[in-house]
């Protein structure tokens, strides 16, 4: 029992729980507040696993980015002090029923499998590597998806743009 | 022989006069319509004429045998080797005789109706559907193939329900014409499937060689249709009685006569064409052109024939004493002479002078078709002048209607077999044929002829004599000299048609056939018919009431036959409640509940689950996620632990 | 307690996949949904990134991978919210049940 | 003759249809397309003969190919022989007829003539393909119009109708097309081609399971016996044109096919399952009668007579002898031709008294002869008058399926025979009762036919005599086709 360890085992109690919190809660400001501390987590994680390029890349976007314009979306539709609407106890069962299932399932199948490690040299995954291999544009390169994902970044900006203008201008 | 191509022109001509009067009639053809059609006619009847005395007298004739000629034959319609309809003309001592008769009564008719009809509406119709029923009738009466004369036989069928149906707007005519259109389609569908078993076993349609084929006692079509059999009785009787049963639903015999009083609505000039002279007798014609295989191969369908003659001919007479109604007394004394016809076929033989009956049968066609024409003639006369059918509204009108009344006593005298009229000589062949060789047939024939004079004198004094006329407002004399040239003319020919020595010419074998006299047989017939004149003559002559007392003393007896036996009524049953109620309205109901009822429910069970399953389809986002959930785990746990991929 | 590796990662990750599932199926809100679906993104970058270091250390498709996940989840999250925002001028409620017109 | 003109005339006239500016134009460039059309046919019969006549002996014609889809061995191959000639003169005349009839149609005109023309595009397709799954894409073409002019144009229930009608037809194609993939996945030579099929063969089990499924699939479209309901419904709500077309020739592809596809293809299927298909056509010929009989409304007394006529094309086909099967395609000409003038007088009467029951009407020879006297025409030739086709047809059918000399045939044959009586007896009874009869006072101002209804019964009605009056230019140009078709099934052990 190590430092590390502990320190994992903080972090996936930290990403479980306030997970759990998240989906649980009735206050739709604490959940997106639980939601944050998941992230968080989930970055530490990444950390704890050594990728720093994407821990930080997870902090900028999500926790600077998503949860903000989540906040800010709650902010613009929802009355303060509003708790959230429960939903039906046989859904709720039956969601249960159903998730935990399928978590079951899953568990079982990943215990049966024995992943081996492969014996080629890693690659560390520093920025400069990471951005090299980004951008490159032979056979390992991943330009050309690169290309599509920022594609579809401006799609759906334009199509957030569309979707959310007031009143589509009136063509006579 | 030379060359008689011509031949088809005769009934060519009328076919022409059809299509020129049927399509142009009402337009330019207003007024001449009736020109058109007699004088195309006229042109028809010498041809015909010409032919007649060219076969008769000039290249018929080879070595004293009448021979069979077929100066043209084209192929029409081929369904496999050797079963071919052709269209063609035969030329042989009934079909000439026939050509005339048609053309000459036809003319007659054609001529007397530019009176009779004249500014009615529809006149060019009228004479279109004239020249097509001639057309018709002159090339069934010419056919080389029995499939030709079946389609003649239709077209002269849907001719006379045109004309029957002339005045379209009267409902009892429409009636007429389509019971008589359906009673004859019927017999026909039965003509239909005769054909269709004779021409098998022979494997031809053309009538020379199937007679040959199924005359000639070696032949292995005739030992096939011989042997083969069904309920006991031979294919080939089934073929000739079901062929029979086609002549029997054209000519009007029991029980399938009962269209013809019916068709008396049309106008009078074609009662006295189609119903009495020409068309009716068909079914006599088709019997005497089949008559070598009905002889010699299938006696048994020949006495069927004689036997349905006779039983048709009694009960027509029978009927006609109690009628009303001039023409229906006229059709039904034509029913029975036409039973007197088949019944002589029936009782002859072929060949010799057992072939009597053939001979006195188409003399007796012969010398009918005058003397009927003209009574149907007569009988329109008065109509024309009356305005009525029934006896009640006429009497004493010989003073108003000479010519008329001394025609109609010619015929009168001729039908009731008073020598020297033609009717005499043929009735007297028939006779002795039955004599000879059925007296079952022999007694019941005496019985009628006996019948035929009291009801034809019945007729005769009930216009001419009984009550005085019941003349009212103005008149317009006999119909001048188009409606009375006919009468003169066919008064003649009833008059002194018996003297032809028939049996000369036609003959069931070709052969010259001498008819012998039999004075002291001719006593009985002849002692009969005075009988009967003389008893119609004590009741009608005068007015008086016993008539009456009479037809009270036979009450069910009269009843009966003044209800035609009731078999109008039989057919009605059979018709409306069996075949309208029992098989349409079943049928029609099974259709729409049934089988439709099977596809809309197809439907109905489509939609009632598509109704009941589109719960699913919520428009909840959650729950299509956790369907989708569900069979994730569903299919994972299928692939992996049921089917152990 | 044992030393932490690929198979701890996965059970972290697979239980925030069905706790954002879970989410998911019983939230009446579209944004906490939208929060439930966060959830299950990020469970699938864990495991991108778990097999990434401890079964082929030696690639980086694990790291594009997620990356692009992170960058298609910014754009995802903005177009929902988007549609929330255009679904709550229309019904003036953004919950999912309100929001079923296209159904049968 | 190259024969994709017989594809791209009507489909050009369907363009310039739509390219049209307004009504006056899309009639007349219908018209124009259709008389094109009927001199086209009249054109391929003439080069047809002058090829059979110069001693040409192969079985198809004009045969063309062009590769569509190789790697399935599907082919554009074009071809026609007697029978295909005699049933594009048969929708050359039709088309014709229709085009004239619905002169007068004012709703969306030019969708309308589009459909018919569309219509007529994928029977003239279907009767020229000689690869099975081209014959099947132009039969579905011939199909969709269909719906879509009983839906729009037609009367009474019609969105009912229109549904059954294209759903009962669709489920026909359905069983026609599971057979065509049947018989392609049981040859070796996994072709579509209809020679190629017709010479190879097909496994004796395979034509066990495809020919039912072909035959009732082809036979829903001709009114096989329990698939009939589509016709009285789907005929009486159809525009007048719709009904023509309808029964005068997509009736006919049914018809076609299972003579051409299903028993040409797969003799020993028809062998052994002609017991039955002569049971369900014997079965629809007096039942279609019967039930004729009881019918009100003259529409359905077509349609339900064409449900009797058309069994006996199915019964033709089904008595396999040769002289049945030319009368089977005579049956169709004939029938086609006579239907199709019987729709377009019920429709010119409908247009003027507004009713087609029959004992709502009487008389209507004194204040529309020309229209009644077609009336009596085409009424006479359906009881089979001599002179007119149906008599022809049906006669050549009786003589051909009396030539089986086992009593079961003999008993359907004479079956079929009985029923030209209750035939006589509903066509005389309506006839009597619309045309005959007291006329009504309501009816006398009445008008009689305009010029364009006047030209097209003359030219159904020249049909009609033409096969009626001559029947062996008809007969021999069937004749060869069939007696391909014999061959084939006299092989059969």
């Amino acid at each position: 029992m190590n430092g590390s360890t502990i320190i994992f085992y903080l972090l996936a109690a930290l990403i479980l729980g306030s997970g759990l919190l998240s989906v649980t809660t009735r206050q739709i400001f604490r959940a997106a507040i639980y939601l944050l501390f998941t992230l968080i987590g989930i970055a530490g994680l990444f950390f704890w696993m050594e990728y720093e390029f994407i821990a930080a890349v997870q902090i900028v976007v999500y926790v600077g980015g998503i949860v903000v314009l989540i906040i800010f979306s709650i902010f613009l539709t929802q009355q303060a002090g509003e708790l959230l609407p429960r939903q039906k106890p046989t859904r709720q069962l039956f969601a249960a029923l159903a998730a935990f299932c399928g978590l079951a399932l899953t568990m079982l199948q990943v215990n049966q499998y024995t992943f081996s490690k492969t014996t080629l040299e890693a690659t560390e995954p520093t920025v400069a590597n990471i951005g090299r291999q980004m951008l490159d544009v032979n056979e390992n390169g991943f330009a050309l998806p690169f290309e599509v994902v920022s594609m579809l970044l401006l799609a759906a900006m334009i199509g957030c743009i569309v979707i959310a203008l007031k009143s589509k201008p009136q063509t006579t | 022989m030379p060359n008689t191509t011509y031949i088809a022109l005769i009934p060519l001509l009328p076919l022409a006069g059809f299509l020129l009067l049927g399509i142009f009639g009402r337009t330019y053809f207003k007024n001449t319509s009736g020109m058109i059609g007699t004088s195309l006619l006229l042109a028809s009847t010498l041809l015909s004429l010409y032919t007649a005395y060219g076969y008769f007298f000039d290249y018929g004739k080879v070595n004293g045998v009448y021979q069979k000629l077929v100066p043209l034959q084209i192929t029409w319609l081929e369904f496999s080797k050797g079963v071919s309809i052709d269209m063609g003309i035969i030329l042989d001592p009934i079909s000439v005789m026939m050509l005339v008769v048609v053309t000459f009564i036809s003319l007659m008719v054609h001529i007397y109706s530019l009176a009779y009809l004249k500014g009615e509406e529809r006149f060019p119709t009228y004479y279109a559907f004239l020249g097509l029923f001639t057309f018709s009738m002159l090339g069934l009466v010419i056919s080389s193939n029995i499939f030709q004369i079946y389609i003649f036989w239709e077209l002269v069928g849907v001719s006379s329900f045109l004309l029957i149906g002339y005045y379209y707007d009267r409902p009892s005519a429409v009636a007429a014409c389509k019971k008589a259109f359906i009673v004859t389609r019927f017999a026909d569908a039965g003509f239909l499937i005769g054909i269709l078993i004779l021409s098998y076993y022979s494997g031809t349609l053309d009538f020379n060689t199937l007679i040959q084929k199924l005359t000639n006692p070696e032949s292995l079509e005739l030992k096939a249709a011989v042997t083969a059999s069904f309920l006991g009785i031979s294919a080939l009787t089934w073929g000739l009685v079901l062929v029979f049963i086609g002549g029997a639903g054209k000519s009007a015999m029991f029980p399938l006569h009962i269209w013809l009083p019916d068709a008396m609505e049309g106008p009078t000039p074609v009662s006295a064409l189609i119903h009495a002279a020409t068309m009716v007798v068909a079914g006599v014609f088709l019997v005497a052109r089949l008559f070598p295989i009905f002889a010699l191969s299938a006696p048994a369908a020949l006495e069927l024939v004689g036997y349905v003659g006779a039983i048709s001919a009694l009960i027509a007479a029978v009927i006609a004493c109690t009628q009303t109604d001039i023409k229906r007394v006229l059709a039904y004394s034509t029913m029975s002479q036409i039973g007197y016809m088949m019944f002589a076929l029936g009782v002859s033989k072929y060949g010799g002078e057992d072939g009597l009956g053939y001979t006195a049968s188409m003399f007796h066609l012969f010398t009918h078709a005058m003397f009927k024409a003209l009574l149907f003639l007569g009988a329109g006369a008065v109509i024309h002048y009356i305005h009525s059918n029934e006896m009640k509204d006429m009497g004493g009108l010989r003073k108003y209607l000479p010519i008329t009344h001394i025609t109609f006593l010619i015929a009168c005298l001729a039908i009731a077999g008073v020598p020297p009229f033609a009717g005499f000589f043929s009735k007297e062949e028939i006779l002795l044929a039955a004599y000879h060789h059925n007296t079952g047939i022999y007694y019941l024939a005496l019985i009628t002829s006996g019948l035929t004079a009291f009801y034809m004198f019945r007729l005769y004094f009930s216009i001419f004599w009984n009550k005085p006329a019941q003349v009212h407002g103005e008149h317009h004399g006999e119909g001048g000299f188009a409606m009375m040239m006919p009468l003169v003319l066919l008064a003649l020919g009833a008059a002194a048609a018996g003297f032809i020595p028939f049996g000369h010419f036609v003959s069931s074998d070709g052969n010259r056939l001498n008819s012998a006299f039999h004075l002291n047989f001719s006593i009985a017939p002849v002692a009969l018919g005075l009988a009967g004149i003389f008893f119609a003559m004590w009741l009608y002559k005068k007015q008086n009431d016993r008539p009456d007392k009479i037809a009270a003393s036979l009450n069910g007896l009269y009843k009966a036959a003044y209800r035609k036996f009731y078999i109008d009524e039989l057919y009605l049953f059979v018709t409306k409640k069996i075949l309208f109620n029992l098989v349409g309205r079943p049928a029609a109901w099974f259709d729409k509940n049934v089988v439709d009822g099977l596809v809309n429910a197809t439907g109905n069970t489509t939609e009632y689950i598509s109704e009941t399953i589109k719960g699913l389809q919520s428009g909840k986002v959650q729950q299509y996620a956790m369907y989708f959930l569900v069979g994730v785990i569903g299919l994972a746990v299928l692939f992996i632990y049921i089917w152990k991929f | 307690m044992m030393e932490p590796g690929l198979y701890h990662i996965l059970f972290i990750s697979a239980t925030l996949f069905f706790i954002g599932v879970f989410g998911f199926f019983t939230r009446r809100n579209l944004i906490t949904m939208l929060m439930s679906v966060e959830l299950i993104l990020n469970s699938v970058n864990l495991n991108f990134i778990a097999f990434n270091k401890y079964v082929w250390p030696n690639r980086l498709d694990g790291v594009f991978f997620t990356i692009f996940v992170i960058a298609i989840a910014a754009a995802e999250a903005a177009t929902a919210i988007a549609i929330i925002i255009n679904l709550y001028r229309s019904h003036h409620s953004i919950d999912v049940e309100n929001a079923e017109e296209m159904k049968y | 003759m190259n024969l994709s003109i017989l594809i791209l005339l009507p489909l050009l006239t369907a363009l310039a249809v739509l390219l049209a500016r307004n009504n006056n134009q899309v009639r007349w460039i219908s018209f124009a397309g259709a008389t094109a059309q009927f001199i086209l046919a009249f054109v391929l019969m003439y080069l047809f003969r002058e090829e059979r006549i110069a001693g040409s002996t192969q079985q198809m014609l004009f045969e063309q190919q062009y590769n569509w889809f190789p790697s399935w061995h599907i082919s554009f191959h074009m071809g026609v022989d007697g029978i295909s000639v005699a049933m594009i003169l048969l929708t050359a005349f039709v088309v014709l007829a229709g085009v004239l009839v619905s002169w007068n149609v004012t709703k969306m005109t030019k969708e309308f003539y589009f459909l018919l023309i569309l219509l007529s595009l994928g029977a003239y397709g279907f009767f020229i393909s000689l690869d099975l799954f081209i014959l099947f894409f132009f039969l579905e073409i011939a199909v969709i119009p269909k719906y879509l002019l009983i839906g729009i144009w037609g009367s009474g229930k019609k969105e009912y109708s229109a549904n059954k009608l294209a759903l009962m037809l669709m489920g026909g194609s359905a069983l026609v097309l599971v057979g065509l993939l049947g018989v392609y996945f049981n040859t070796p030579a996994r072709s579509f081609d209809l020679l190629l099929l017709s010479d190879t063969g097909i496994s004796r089990e395979a034509q066990m399971i495809c020919f039912p499924l072909l035959f009732v699939g082809f036979g829903v479209f001709t009114a096989l016996f329990p698939f009939h309901t589509w016709v009285p419904d789907g005929h009486s709500s159809a525009p007048t044109a719709g009904s023509m077309f309808l029964a005068g020739i997509s009736m006919k592809l049914g018809g076609y096919g299972c003579l051409r596809v299903a028993t040409l293809l797969m003799p020993e299927g028809a062998k052994a399952y002609s017991t039955w298909i002569i049971v369900l056509s014997s079965i629809a010929i007096l039942y279609g009668a019967f039930a004729t009989m009881m019918q009100k409304d003259l529409k359905y007394i077509n349609a339900y007579s064409s449900v009797s006529h058309c069994g006996f094309v199915l019964l033709g086909i089904g008595m396999l002898t040769q002289t049945s099967m030319t009368g089977a395609v005579m049956q169709m000409v004939s029938h086609g031709l006579m239907t199709a003038l019987f729709f377009a007088v019920i429709g010119m009467i409908y247009e003027r008294t507004h009713t087609r029951q029959v004992s709502e009407m009487g008389g209507l020879l004194k204040v529309m002869p020309f229209i009644s006297t077609v009336l009596f025409i085409v009424g006479l030739c359906s009881l089979g008058l001599p002179g007119l086709s149906g008599f022809v047809a049906e006669m050549t059918v009786f003589v051909g399926s009396w030539e089986n000399p086992d009593p079961f045939r003999r008993v359907a044959t004479i079956a079929a025979c009985l029923s030209i009586v209750v035939t006589a007896v509903y066509i005389l009874r309506a006839i009597g009762q619309t045309a005959m009869g007291p006329v009504k006072e309501s009816y006398l101002h009445l008008t009689d036919a305009r010029w364009n209804e006047k030209l097209a019964a003359i030219i159904l009605i020249f049909g009609i005599v033409a096969i009626g009056t001559a029947p062996f230019w008809l007969s021999d140009l069937i004749n060869p086709g069939t007696e391909l078709i014999m061959q084939k099934i006299k092989m059969v052990p």
